[in-house]
């Protein structure tokens, strides 16, 4: 037999779910100190999910897509990424967007029905949430072939889910990384369902990180609750990027512990058992195991931090709370470089109408 | 839910006429399928499929990996080798990824091959905003199809006609864009007889007669166009409202006739006003009607900008408000 | 060809100003690229970008692999970063994958951002039918894109205004599309002195003055709107002709201007009548020019139906006669 | 290293370009009897594409992509099929149409600007040429779904180019194939080049075959311009569709000898050493020289057939320029299955704008 092509693609694991080490850590991670400041990232980020969940239930947020469960993916992604990269998010990676510096008052200014939450005043090249799924995967290809243009030493970091590595615009992203060779990052984050969809009906693939091959990128598959097999996989992607030796797919094997978002409810598609068996695999639970057994990290240090979380993310939704809707006229304001006559004219229009009736 | 076909009749929403005309035809015809994301044991996002798959299985309501293209593509493919699929795009801000397969290929297998192969297809798109949605899921983009040619989009206001409309586009042999006013979806309830009964397509249905004016709409606005004649009729004034429902091929005749009776028309929908539907209808007045007509047409419509996110989009909707100033406007003239 | 800035100045084609357009831009600004397929080493299947890469590279002509989806995304994507991509579809019939990017994304970019990323991109489209060509490759599909806010629609009919308003579509910040009708690619050449000069966007450009009644028109049917204009006046008939040229947003008054001089106003396109682009100029004088008006508001467009292979295609187009009958049509109402 | 996943792709090839058997040939495949008709066809292919080149430089036809160099892989396919699957062309795979009973005078109705070339008298299901890239190919997985769920014996087959096989839809019917595991073989016709865009600049994979790996299919990669290699290619791959295995991606290598169609000039893109040295590898030079020593054919025969296939197919032109033009109202005869009214009116305009001004 004459073969044409033969592949082979990596899982990477160290921390099991017990926070046992079940292979030689990275050098760059194995110290407590690189990873304490990312896991109290990652209980920062939970205390904004749960608070954000919270005013949802009580009327004071729109839908909210939480990220129970992808803390580690997420922390580990924005943690791996320099200010003057560009990240793509789909619309829960909070994690990786605090790092780069969006405020939660923007993710809350968003799912409250407000243009501004994506007015980010940090990253300022970064993508706002991309509800069309995955377009933002290919958003990135694009923003990739601009710095490889340019001669830029920047690369492009794209997060989708499991559904979305279904969705065209992914293997469009992954085809055309491939074709020019782009300084592009495609993070699948499988947390194995699309709302009511189980991994397993996306596609025959055994693996998503497979997908890769179609465009001849490289591919890998992680544990993504184990921080350190997420930070050591976007250290090779990034660096095979950095180097001028093109794209990766990185599946992120997680779970969403929370319904699909606020405006789902997964008892109506999911088994009790799945997600409880889910929630013994969680991302917190290993790596405070094993910095504590480090001596990095204790009970009462997490009390003290999460309290301190608390009044953080609490001065995060007053922020969001007094913030005045915008005026008629924005609708118009954001429109267009310079807004046309035609439009100029249904912008008074708007206005007066305001006034008198509004 | 597929199996109450004989339990005693109860008033049912908007929403659930559709549920009961797909289960309906299901039974019917076994070349119907459902298919689209979280349709199957989720029963759709907004409940639409709720039991279909319960009851008829997964070989008859499938769920689709996550991909407009693939969810337009199977269901050309399906529909052109003898099935009938019923395919749900999620949301309205969502369905643009179906657009090629629809115009390059729904709309013009049966043209295309003289006849040889057809593509009898429906596709549901719940449309529109106002339910305080997150972004692309409140957009009326009807317009993208009604230029067009062998395509039909059909709009229901009402439980009734959401049955015998959903119905009709299932049996009809091409394919058909039903778009559903999801504003409306539970609005209120009426008693929907599940006799199978379709409705005409091509035809505007007359919700109200009045003497003074015509108003013309579609969709989710038929509520507050009606509202707006109850407005006006206690200012003496007889509004006849029209539910276009059928966007094209358009029944232009029954607009045409209401304004030779009235001579004033306002035309209400939610998209943005340049280019949408509205503007078909006006000019066949400019057109066909221009003698009858004693005033200006007017159009109540979205602005020429994105629906806003929530907390400004009511804003940005026609409302009761601006339909009887746009009336009191055309009233004016004489 | 980029090189030849300073050669004596010859009359060129509407392609070879648009191929100009691009040099000149491409020289003037770093930030202009130019991609889509074939448009490197071969130039494009018609031509538009011959000599782009020769004289500026491979980093700044690329071609693309063959995926409309992937060109719209990388456009979109290059653009939100800070560069000026100037992207091609093949042909028309190649577009409609596009649209998912073009309208929830180019479209929005400002919008949902509050300014904070833009999205400065051009995407050009040969356009239209008349040219015996394959399926697919004759739509007339502009009103795809006009009621979609926060785009731009502008379509040349001349060498100088492809020039002119190519180079404005290139500089302005926010998205255009840009569609030529390939039908008068090397209908005649004129002078189009190569100095940079853009031409103001949103603006109709009155191309014959009249007096008896107005023709509005776009793209290749400005050829058979003037013929038609000079058969007229054979007859005595003084017809305004003006060439929309920016579709999106409107330049609504000058068209205005004219009707309330001449009182009558035939629209010619070739896109199919149903909710093509007509509409909206028919519907605008329904509202605001209904005073002026001693005629109805003439169309004369293709019919509702796919533009058909080649065989019967000029059958489908409006034509010279077409035009003049519904002028006469006009002209008989006093 | 833990391994997530490992594949092999395998390559055929049994003839080499000189006739001489690489391997132990295929038993179906090795009897002269079962090739000499399909070599014959790809003689009367070659005769048909030849005329129809001629036609269109003397105006009498439209634009035509010609086939010259694909007839192993197109009549390779097309045996392979049976009379109730489903072939989802692209629009140069003549080869296949014809055994499926498509005429050559349909052919040219199509590219003669008559959309009753699409009118297949032959293989009622089939589908028509199909202009936007590699939809046919989603087409076909939506055919084969409809197969399956009806529970048919039937199959789809679709063939798109290496440039079809970067658009989004091809993705789309791999992915939607796999995870239905549906009966649908993609064939994969690479000729190098994509009008001027060459095989590389398409993608950075290493075989267009791997694609499928994507979507968890069956890949392989065969030289397309071996007549048994094809044929052996295409019984593995809809013996596995038949069976419920799933589908295939096949990758055919061949070449396309003639500009892409008769609107292109490939002068301007591509050397000629490169289409010297692939008329070396032509198909059917390897395919008579193999039959000749075979004893199963000979020149003098060869001369006689093509006589034949020239009479043959100078009978289907004559039928196409017979064809009278269509009458004006077919524009609306087929747009709806009953013309609505609004339509009708408009037809009978039509009709008697014709009648006066036509
Ligand atoms: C184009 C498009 N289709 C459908 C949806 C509706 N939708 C929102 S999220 C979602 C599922 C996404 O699943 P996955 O990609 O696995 O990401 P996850 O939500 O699990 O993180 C769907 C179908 C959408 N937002 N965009
Ligand atoms: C969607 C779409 N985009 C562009 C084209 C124009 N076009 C026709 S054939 C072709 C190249 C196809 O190359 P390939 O897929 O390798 O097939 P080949 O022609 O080589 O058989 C292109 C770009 C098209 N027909 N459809
Ligand atoms: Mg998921
Ligand atoms: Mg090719």
């Amino acid at each position: 037999m004459t073969v044409a092509a033969k592949f082979e693609i990596e899982y990477l694991q160290y921390l099991d779910a017990d926070g046992k080490a079940v292979s030689e850590l990275p050098k760059a991670f194995k110290d407590p100190k690189v990873l304490l400041p990312l896991f109290k990232q990652m209980l920062y980020v939970r205390t904004f999910d749960t608070k954000a969940i919270a005013l949802q239930r009580t009327g004071k947020l729109g839908t909210y897509a939480a990220c129970l469960g992808h803390e580690a993916t997420h922390v580990g992604i924005g943690a791996s990424m320099k200010p003057e990269d560009v990240f793509a998010p789909s619309y829960r990676e909070y994690g990786a967007q605090f790092m780069r510096g969006v405020l939660p008052r923007e993710v809350l200014m968003y799912w409250g029905g407000d243009e501004r939450g994506n007015d980010f005043q940090g990253p300022k090249n970064d993508y706002p949430w991309c509800v069309p799924i995955s377009t933002q995967c290919l958003m990135a290809s694009g923003a990739a072939l601009s710095f490889k243009l340019r001669k830029q030493d920047r690369i492009a970091v794209a997060c989708c889910g499991d559904g979305g590595s279904s969705k065209t615009d992914f293997y469009a992203a992954l085809n055309s990384a491939g074709a020019y060779k782009l300084p592009l990052v495609l993070c699948v984050i499988n947390n194995g369902w699309a709302i009511s969809v189980p991994r397993k009906s996306q596609t025959g693939a055994q693996t998503l990180a497979q997908k890769g091959l179609a465009g001849g990128l490289h591919c890998l598959q992680v544990d993504g609750n184990d921080l350190i097999a997420v930070l050591e996989a976007m250290r090779r992607a990034t660096e095979r990027a950095r180097t001028g030796e093109g794209g990766s797919v990185i599946e992120f094997m997680t779970y969403r512990l929370h319904d699909h978002t606020t405006a789902d409810d997964a008892r109506r598609y999911r088994g009790e058992d799945e997600v409880k068996a889910a929630w013994t695999r969680e991302p917190m639970l290993r790596l405070r195991k094993y910095l504590e057994k480090a001596k990095a990290w204790d009970a009462k240090q997490e009390e003290a931090w999460l309290e301190e979380c608390g009044r953080k993310v609490d001065v995060e939704i007053n922020a969001y709370l007094e913030t005045k809707v915008q005026p008629v006229e924005a609708m118009f304001d954001y429109l267009y470089g310079e807004l046309p006559a035609e439009l100029a004219a249904q912008r008074e229009q708007a206005i007066a109408w305001e006034k008198r009736n509004g | 839910m597929a199996e109450q076909k004989t339990s005693a009749p109860a008033p049912i929403t908007l929403i659930e006429a559709i549920t009961q005309a797909m289960a309906y035809e299901m039974r019917n015809d076994d070349s119907v399928v459902v298919l689209g994301e979280d349709v199957g044991v989720n029963g759709g996002v907004f409940r639409a499929t709720a039991g279909l798959q319960q009851a008829f299985g997964d070989e008859r309501v499938l769920d689709t990996p996550l991909d407009e293209t693939t969810i337009a593509g199977l269901t050309v493919g399906m529909a052109s080798q003898g099935m009938k699929p019923v395919a749900e795009a999620q949301f309205d801000g969502f369905m643009y990824p179906m657009v090629d397969f629809i115009v390059c290929h729904a709309a013009r297998m049966r043209y295309r091959t003289r006849g040889r192969l057809t593509c009898p297809m429906v596709l549901r798109v719940p449309w529109g905003g106002g339910i305080r949605a997150p972004e692309h899921h409140s957009e009326a983009n009807e317009s993208i199809f009604t230029n067009v040619p062998g395509l039909r989009v059909v709009m229901p206001s009402s439980p009734a006609r959401a049955y015998g409309l959903l119905l009709a586009a299932i049996r009809d042999p091409d394919p058909v864009i039903f778009m559903e006013p999801k504003r409306i979806y539970r609005q209120y309830k009426e008693l929907v007889p599940d006799d199978g009964e379709a409705l005409p397509l091509d035809v505007c249905y007359v919700l109200r007669d009045g003497t003074d004016l015509t108003l013309v709409t579609w969709g989710a606005q038929v509520k507050e166009t009606l509202e707006a004649a109850d407005a006006l009729a206690k200012d003496g004034i007889s509004a006849e409202v029209i539910d276009v429902a059928t966007l094209t091929p358009l029944d232009f005749d029954t607009i045409a006739e209401s304004v030779a009776k009235t001579g004033r028309c306002v035309i209400v929908h939610e998209a943005a006003k340049t280019a949408g539907f509205g503007a078909e209808i006006a000019a066949r007045l400019a057109e066909e009607c221009m003698y009858d007509l004693v005033a200006p047409v007017e159009r109540v419509t979205g602005y020429d900008t994105h629906i806003p996110l929530f907390r400004l989009e009511m804003k940005y909707l026609p409302s009761v408000d601006k339909i009887v100033a746009a009336a009191k406007r055309a009233l004016a003239h004489s």
